[in-house]
């Protein structure tokens, strides 16, 4: 076992594992703190597949932003830090073994794909990968992705205002038509 | 005109055939017309116009003279006919060799096969196939045509000639419905007159039974069979206001389809067999024609006989289909006397005898039992009668069986002997019952007669005539003939000891024929008046209605006259049909022909047959004059409805009704009910529900599954879930 | 010697997935199921960019999709988030049971 | 199309000829928008016109069609066959002459006409006349006439009513016509929107149901028929459709011809009973087809259009999908479930007594005058020439399904006490001796009964158009006078009605299959024919004339015979209910005296064309 090898273990065992984490803690808090750790693992992998920059982004948005935003949400929304919302015997066993056979489906499918020769040649930099984005192809003749790049920001501050639109705190106006309350 | 029956004189037939469609059309055409301009009656213009002038007697009058004239016409033909092929064909060959039946060549003239004798009906095209093994399956055309013989003869002209009597006797019997209103008597209930419709029911009938009889195939003999039928139904349906006349037609009706199951099997094999409906096509192709490789098989042959046999049953009103006959007689008596005592229940005998190498000796065997069983169950019902046409109808079954009894058991010329000796003095009979009915004032009871020969003279002599002929009384008419049926019956007991049963049953039923004709007579005729209003108001018939009376008295009396005269064997007619000679291989599979040998046994014997039939006749006669004519007293303490098993006619009625018509009745509201029922609600207990609920199924399923469309989120993604791994598990099975 | 190839990235993801779907499933909180939302882009994202390593022909569009994937997630969670709280200002709980007004 | 007209090469006159006879109605129709409202005796003479204009137009056809036939035919035999006549080959010869480098000019005068409509999906307008469609739609034409006398007395919604008859007239004509599988089905459910308003709309208490129910079920049936198609239509047919020469027929091809398409289910057919060695090559002389003559005992049956190469067409079909036992099996079941539903076959007949019971008399005489008809025309054009190898592996069972329901229909009728629903359980009995008919698929030197049989169902088709129609109108006029249909209350008719008694004792007995009648000469070959079949399917049928018999006599004596003060002071008929009567009546007796000289003389060269084709490959 190369230290490669090791590595992957490691990250990929500590992903799995938080992940398990999010989904077996009934509270809401302690889901989203083994959360954290499943996208650090995963920035981990993203490092570890050579993609510096993509791991960067996935630290700085996920882990910095999201994580925020899901822990704030969480709290704004529940009574206490630990409040729990158990899930049924039912749910479970639907649930759980929904994604099982879907697990077991997908491991199938994964391990009859035919495995690609390991290229050496290592993954873009952040250079090429930002030119890219910017519309400058690689190599002359290959695509590049400005349009879905100003797509998606613009989408962004659709949603930016969007979401301070939604969230803004207003009074509900005084019901005149109590029956429109209860449709 | 005459070149063109000269040269084919069977188109005679078909003349005579045709003729009366042109009162028929008439008929129907003014009838038509005054029935639909009714309404404008009182209305000025054309139709008013029109309905006066149609609605007058002397217009019904001139169609039903004009329908006479034309009977009288065909009679005409029908006589030059028959002694035109008397006299070319068969007189000069009475002395020599008996005539090979349905040889051809003998009468090639009358049924030209080839060109002219037939007409295409149905022309189907050939198909071809590419290996056509069965060359002789070439299905080219159903046609029409004619097949003249000695017999179709006799019968045509015997028809024609009992036909203008009853159609001259009805002007008289049914006067009362030239009124423009006239009174129903059994219901006292008002209606119009229809002396119109019922002389157009008479020609379509007549012509259907002239091409019954001069058919050349089973088809036509078949289309002529159900339309003499629906004659039938509509003559016994005449006075429909009266319900029991309603289910008799409809009894008639059915137990004539019944018989015609058996016969359209019958056809159907003729067809799918032999590819021909052609009754002496077919003919050739039995084994005892000389057929070297029958297409038949024994067993399909035999089928076939009795398919035909069956419709023979249903139309001459053999056992077991014998139950229509007697309700029949809810029609009126000149339509009782030609359809159903001369020719139309004799037909079945005639295509049995026309048919007659079609019959396997197992079919033939069948056709005697059944014969034998019908003449004993009319002989015996008839005993108890109370209504004169009742008696008469029972007659008419056990004379029918006695024709039949005849031909099964080898008595060809013997039975359409008596065929045609019956038609004449069964016909007298019934007009004068029916001269009866029309003195009394439509009373049909026996019980209420009496005495009437002072009243009515000619009626009561010329139906003692007509007793005396059925009776068998020497020398006249029925003697002979039934000499010759009793001859048949004893020769084949003889030959076959085991079925020495159809030899006696006729001798005993000859006696109890004596008893019930004499029966009927006295008590109307003899004795003292029972009912002393009935009596009062009695009258003779007109001369219309007498005359007819007289000339089918002579008839009854000459039809079987030969010479010597005392001599039953002499008779004219019987040794014409006689002539034709049938080989016995026909009934037996024996080459030795016990048959042959049994007939000049019993020729040495035949004035004691004779003796004892006359014995058993006469013994019936004093049995019936002792009782009735002694002891008349008597009579009255039994002045009840017939009852008992005799009363019930053997309780077939009875049974009928409790196993066939109540089951069928019952099955079909039950399926009724199966089918659909007008409140399916909840749980469907239909089919019409079953298919409603499948329906229903679809929309509960809709609102079923608008269920799941709850809003929450979660079942949401467990079915996008499911559905993935339905997907991805179809795609792991797939491509495994 | 063990050599972990593109079919363990594919595992691993298949098993970050069949969570993010148990979450969808089971949780019944809101947030948790915006959580299960993550967890499934995430195994996405890992696709992505496992390809991009290891299908030369995807080196860099694995990249370009992961990234614009980050960003929507991001987006996502936000709006997500402003909706709860309003729904949370309407209803008074995160419970996605009492979510039924789309319910015809 | 317009412009072909002025073209003297483009002219046909069988394209106007055709379409006139189809769209007349419609064009009444339209024109009896621009009527007034209150002119409402304009209106109903109008549309009389309309529909006397369309017998007229059929009438001629029918002339027209003998000269066709009379053009080929062979003074030695009596016969008037002759294989260059049959629709089929008119339909391949047109196929071949439009598909030439250098179109020929259209032949005029053939009783055929085709036309690209979509060349994109090859969708073609193609319209013949045969012997077969011909009689059906002079039915059509007559009953149509007919029932627009029937309905004088309509006076809600006048104007929408005649005009929905009008267009369900040419729907049916236009489906008797159509050659074309789209165009078919196109006019197939044309007919079904009238008939829904028409039920719906002016019919009795439970229309809404009765009409929801017809087009449910008739639906169901066009689905399956739908499915069928498309099933076709996926066909590959490039060797079977005529091509220009040189074409190399590299790309699949794919059809909506029905005749095309007849030609490949008889070439799957010689394939699966394995004697692929006798599909032969068209050919061709002198730019005509050769026909198939009758007495052409050749082995090999020409289905591949000329110029086709023969080994790779047997290749390929025999690789095909569709020449497998399984598809056969199903497209012939979906054809027949399709068509089944329109008969009806029992278990499928639900839809009928209802849709009669509720429907107006005249709508009443349509529906069982005519569209029933289409189901057996469906069958017969359709059904079997498709799927020829799994017709004849199993039409023992379709003529089981036939003669079930010749005794059902009769039992169930016999449990009746509604006039209308016992006449209309009569048809699916009477309708089962067709089913019969056509199924009885004799094999070899046998096939000449097969004939008889398919001739048999044709004439029970017109017979019952005629008897069943009619009385319906019997029912309809007694209905006016008594208003109630129930049995055990009528009685006595006959003393106040005698003409009307007179003429429905005729069309009473001629649906009880009297001999001298109409319903006897269907009815009687249908026996025969099964007979020679299956003993076991013969007997069912001959059994039932007497139960036939029986309930319609029954019926009669309740209706007409003894006496009744209730119906006692009923008016006989009027004027104009004797002339739709009295029509109906020595059409009854007519075709029952003469069925060879007035309908087989002209019909039977198709049906044995048809037959003839469909027995070449049985083998």
């Amino acid at each position: 076992m190369t230290f490669h090898d090791a590595l992957f273990l490691i990250l990929a065992t500590a992903s799995a594992v938080s992940a398990l984490g999010v989904v077996v803690s009934s509270s809401i808090i302690r889901s989203a703190i083994w959360l954290l750790f499943m996208l650090m693992g995963v920035s981990g992998l993203y490092f570890f597949l050579g993609a510096e920059f993509l791991g960067a982004a996935q630290l700085i948005v996920y882990v910095g932003g999201t994580m925020v935003l899901v822990v704030f949400g969480g709290m704004l929304t529940t009574r206490g830090p630990f409040d729990h919302v158990p899930v049924g015997l039912v749910g479970w066993v639907l649930g759980g073994g929904l994604s099982l056979a879907l697990f077991a489906l997908l491991v199938q499918a994964s391990l009859s794909f035919v495995s690609h020769p390991r290229t050496d040649t290592a993954l873009p930099g952040t250079g090429p990968l930002g030119l890219t984005l910017l519309g400058v192809p690689e190599t002359p003749g290959q695509t590049a992705y400005l349009l879905p790049f100003e797509i998606v920001s613009i989408h962004l501050l659709v949603v930016l205002i969007a979401a301070a639109y939604l969230a803004r705190a207003k009074r509900r106006p005084t019901s005149t038509h109590p029956e429109a309350d209860h449709g | 005109m005459l070149e063109f029956f000269a040269e084919h004189p069977g188109r005679l037939y078909v003349a005579a055939t045709l003729l009366p469609l042109v009162p028929a059309v008439l008929i129907l055409l003014i009838g038509t017309v005054r029935n639909l301009t009714r309404p404008y009656a009182d209305v000025p213009g054309i139709a008013g116009w029109l309905y006066a002038r149609l609605n007058h007697p002397r217009v019904e009058l001139a169609g039903a003279w004009l329908s006479i004239g034309v009977m009288g016409l065909v009679s005409f033909i029908a006589v030059y006919g028959f002694t035109t092929l008397l006299y070319e064909h068969y007189l000069p060959r009475l002395s020599g060799e008996p005539i090979a039946p349905w040889n051809l060549d003998d009468t090639r003239l009358w049924n030209v096969n080839a060109d002219g004798g037939q007409i295409d009906w149905i022309r189907f095209g050939s198909t071809p196939v590419p290996d056509a093994e069965l060359d002789i399956i070439k299905a080219h055309s159903i046609h029409l045509g004619y097949w003249i013989e000695i017999d179709t003869t006799v019968m045509f002209a015997m028809v024609a000639v009992v036909g203008t009597m009853i159609y001259v006797f009805s002007l008289g019997y049914m006067r009362n419905e030239l009124k423009s209103t006239t009174i129903d008597e059994t219901l006292q209930h008002a209606r119009r007159g229809r002396f119109g419709r019922f002389y157009l029911y008479l020609n379509l009938f007549v012509i259907a039974m002239f091409n019954l009889i001069i058919a050349d195939n089973l088809l036509q003999v078949f289309i002529s069979w159900e339309l003499v039928g629906v004659c039938s139904y509509f003559l016994i349906s005449y006075y429909y206001e009266r319900r029991e006349a309603g289910w008799a037609a409809n009894k008639a009706f059915i137990a004539n389809r019944i018989g015609d199951v058996g016969f359209l099997i019958a056809i159907a094999i003729s067809w799918s067999t032999c590819n021909t409906f052609m009754i002496g096509a077919l003919g050739a192709e039995m084994p005892w024609h000389g057929a070297l490789e029958p297409l038949f098989s024994p067993t399909m042959r035999t089928l076939l006989g009795l398919g035909l046999f069956l419709g023979c049953v249903g139309k001459s009103a053999q056992f077991p289909l014998q139950v229509w006959l007697p309700d029949a007689m809810a029609g009126p008596t000149p339509v009782s006397a030609l359809i159903h005592a001369a020719t139309m229940v004799a037909a079945g005998v005639y295509l049995v005898a026309r048919c007659y190498p079609l019959f396997t000796p197992d079919a033939l065997l069948v056709i005697a039992y059944t014969g034998c069983i019908t003449l004993l169950i009319g002989g015996t019902v008839a005993c108890v009668q109370t209504d004169i046409k009742k008696v008469l109808a029972y007659s008419t079954v056990s004379q029918l069986g006695y024709m039949m009894l005849a031909l099964g058991v080898g008595g060809w010329a013997a039975g359409v002997f008596h065929l045609l000796t019956h038609a004449f003095f069964k016909a007298l009979l019934f007009l004068g019952a029916g001269s009866v009915i029309h003195g009394l004032h439509h009373e049909q009871d026996l019980r209420k007669m009496g005495g009437l020969r002072r009243k009515m003279p000619v009626t009561a002599w010329t139906m003692f005539i007509g007793v005396l002929a059925i009776s068998g009384f020497p020398l006249l008419s029925g003697w002979y003939s039934k000499e010759a049926i009793l001859t048949a019956a004893a020769t084949f007991g003889v030959a076959a000891p085991s079925h020495v049963v159809l030899a006696v049953v006729p001798f005993l039923v000859a006696g109890l024929t004596a008893f019930y004709m004499f029966r009927l007579w006295f008590l109307t005729f003899a004795g003292e008046p029972r009912d002393r209003h009935v009596y009062d108001h009695a009258h003779e018939s007109p001369l219309v209605m007498t005359i007819p009376l007289i000339i089918l008295a002579m008839f009854s009396i000459a039809v079987g006259w030969g010479w010597p005269a005392w001599e039953p064997e002499a008779s004219f007619l019987y040794e014409l049909l006689n002539h034709q000679h049938w080989p016995s291989s026909h009934f037996w599979d024996d080459p030795q022909d016990p048959l042959l040998n049994a007939a000049t046994l019993l020729h040495e014997y035949h004035l004691l047959l004779e003796l004892i039939a006359g014995a058993i006749g006469l013994f019936g006669f004093a049995v019936a004059y002792w009782r009735y004519v002694l002891r008349t007293p008597r009579f009255h303490a039994t002045n009840t409805e017939p009852r008992g098993f005799l009363g019930q006619a053997w309780y077939f009625d009875a049974v009928y009704d409790a196993c066939l018509r109540k089951p069928t009745q019952n099955l079909a509201v039950f399926t009724a009910a199966f089918d659909k029922q007008s409140s399916d609600h909840g749980a469907p207990r239909s089919l019409d529900g079953l298919l409603n609920g499948i329906g229903q199924l679809a929309a509960n399923t809709g609102r079923g599954l608008r269920g799941i469309q709850n809003g929450q989120v979660r079942g949401y993604v467990t079915i996008l879930g499911l559905t993935v791994v339905g997907l991805l598990g179809m795609l792991a099975v797939l491509t495994r | 010697m063990v050599e972990f190839g593109f079919p363990a990235f594919l595992v691993l993801s298949a098993f970050l997935f069949a969570c993010g779907l148990t979450c969808l499933a089971t949780k019944r909180n809101a947030i948790g199921i915006l959580m299960g939302v993550e967890l499934i882009l995430n195994a996405a994202n890992l696709n992505f960019v496992a390809a991009a390593r290891f299908v030369p022909t995807f080196r860099l569009e694995g990249q370009v999709f992961a990234v614009l994937v980050i960003v929507l997630a991001a987006a996502e969670a936000a709006v997500a988030l402003a909706i709860f709280l309003n729904f949370y200002n309407n209803h008074a709980t995160v419970n996605v049971e009492n979510a039924t007004d789309l319910k015809g | 199309m317009l412009d072909s007209l002025l073209d003297s090469t483009e002219r046909e006159t069988d394209l106007v000829w055709l379409s006139v006879l189809t769209f007349l109605p419609i064009l009444c129709a339209a024109g009896l928008m621009v009527i007034p409202g209150r002119f409402k005796e304009w209106m109903r003479w109008w549309s009389l016109l309309g529909a006397c204009a369309t017998l007229t137009v059929a009438a001629c056809t029918l002339i027209d069609y003998h000269r066709l036939l009379d053009s080929h035919s062979d003074r030695t035999t009596r016969s008037l066959y002759h294989p260059a006549n049959r629709l089929d080959h008119r339909a391949d010869q047109a196929a071949y002459d439009a598909a030439q480098a250098v179109p020929k000019p259209f032949s005029s005068f053939n009783m055929f006409t085709r036309r690209a409509w979509n060349e994109r999906f090859d969708i073609n307008y193609s319209l013949g006349v045969d012997g077969v469609s011909l009689a059906l739609i002079l039915l059509t034409a007559l009953v149509t006439l007919c029932a627009l006398v029937a309905s004088w007395k309509i006076d809600q919604q006048l104007r929408g009513y005649l005009a929905m008859i009008l267009i369900l007239e040419s729907g049916v004509i236009g489906a008797f016509l159509a050659v074309d599988l789209f165009l078919f089905y196109v006019f197939y459910e044309l007919m079904l929107f009238p008939m829904y308003f028409l039920i719906g709309i002016w019919g009795g208490g439970r229309r809404k149901y009765a009409a929801v129910k017809f087009v449910i079920y008739t639906l169901f049936g066009s689905v399956c028929l739908l499915a069928a198609i498309i099933t076709l239509y996926s066909v590959d047919v490039r060797d079977f459709v005529p091509k220009p020469a040189g074409d190399l027929r590299t790309e699949e091809v794919h059809t909506f011809d029905s005749v095309t398409l007849s030609r490949v289910g008889r070439a799957v057919m010689l394939v699966l009973s394995g004697q692929e060695e006798r599909i032969g090559v068209q050919t061709v002389a002198h730019g005509q087809l050769v026909p198939t003559m009758p007495d052409d005992t050749n082995a090999t049956v020409p289905l591949l259009a000329p110029g086709a190469d023969r080994e790779a067409a047997i290749a390929r079909l025999k690789a095909a999908t569709i020449c497998t036992p399984t598809f056969q099996y199903i497209l012939f079941a979906l054809l027949f479930v399709g068509f089944a539903v329109k008969v009806p076959i029992f278990p499928l007949h639900s839809w009928l007594p209802d849709a009669h019971v509720e429907a107006p008399t005249p709508v009443s005489m349509i529906l069982a005058g005519v569209l029933l008809k289409l189901g057996g025309y469906g069958l017969f054009r359709f059904a079997f020439p498709l799927a020829p190898w799994a017709a004849s592996e199993l039409c023992w069972y379709v003529g089981l399904i036939g003669a079930i329901s010749i005794v059902y229909g009769a039992i169930v009728a016999m449990g009746q006490t509604d006039f209308k629903k016992l006449l209309a359980y009569s048809s699916v009995s009477h309708m089962g001796y067709v089913v019969l008919g056509l199924a009885t698929w004799s094999a070899g030197a046998r096939a000449e009964y097969w004939e008889m049989g398919v001739d048999g169902a044709i004439f029970q088709m017109l017979a019952h158009g005629i008897t069943a129609s009619a009385l319906f109108f019997v029912v309809g006029m007694v209905y006016e006078r008594a208003h109630h249909r129930d049995l055990n209350r009528l009685g006595g008719l006959m003393e106040p009605m005698p003409a009307f008694g007179g003429a429905s004792a005729i069309l009473f007995f001629a649906s009880l299959g009297l001999p001298g009648l109409c319903g006897f000469v269907g009815e009687f070959l249908v026996i025969l024919s099964a007979w020679n079949f299956s003993y076991a399917l013969a007997i069912p049928a001959i059994l039932t004339t007497v139960l036939t018999a029986a309930y319609l006599l029954w019926t009669w004596q309740r209706v007409y015979f003894g006496t009744n003060p209730d119906t006692a002071q009923f008016a006989e008929m009027t004027p104009r209910e004797s002339s739709v009567l009295l029509t109906f009546a020595a059409l009854a007796v007519a075709l029952g005296v003469l069925p060879g000289f007035l309908i087989f003389q002209w019909m039977e060269p198709s049906i044995q064309g048809w037959v003839d084709a469909l027995v070449r490959v049985r083998g």
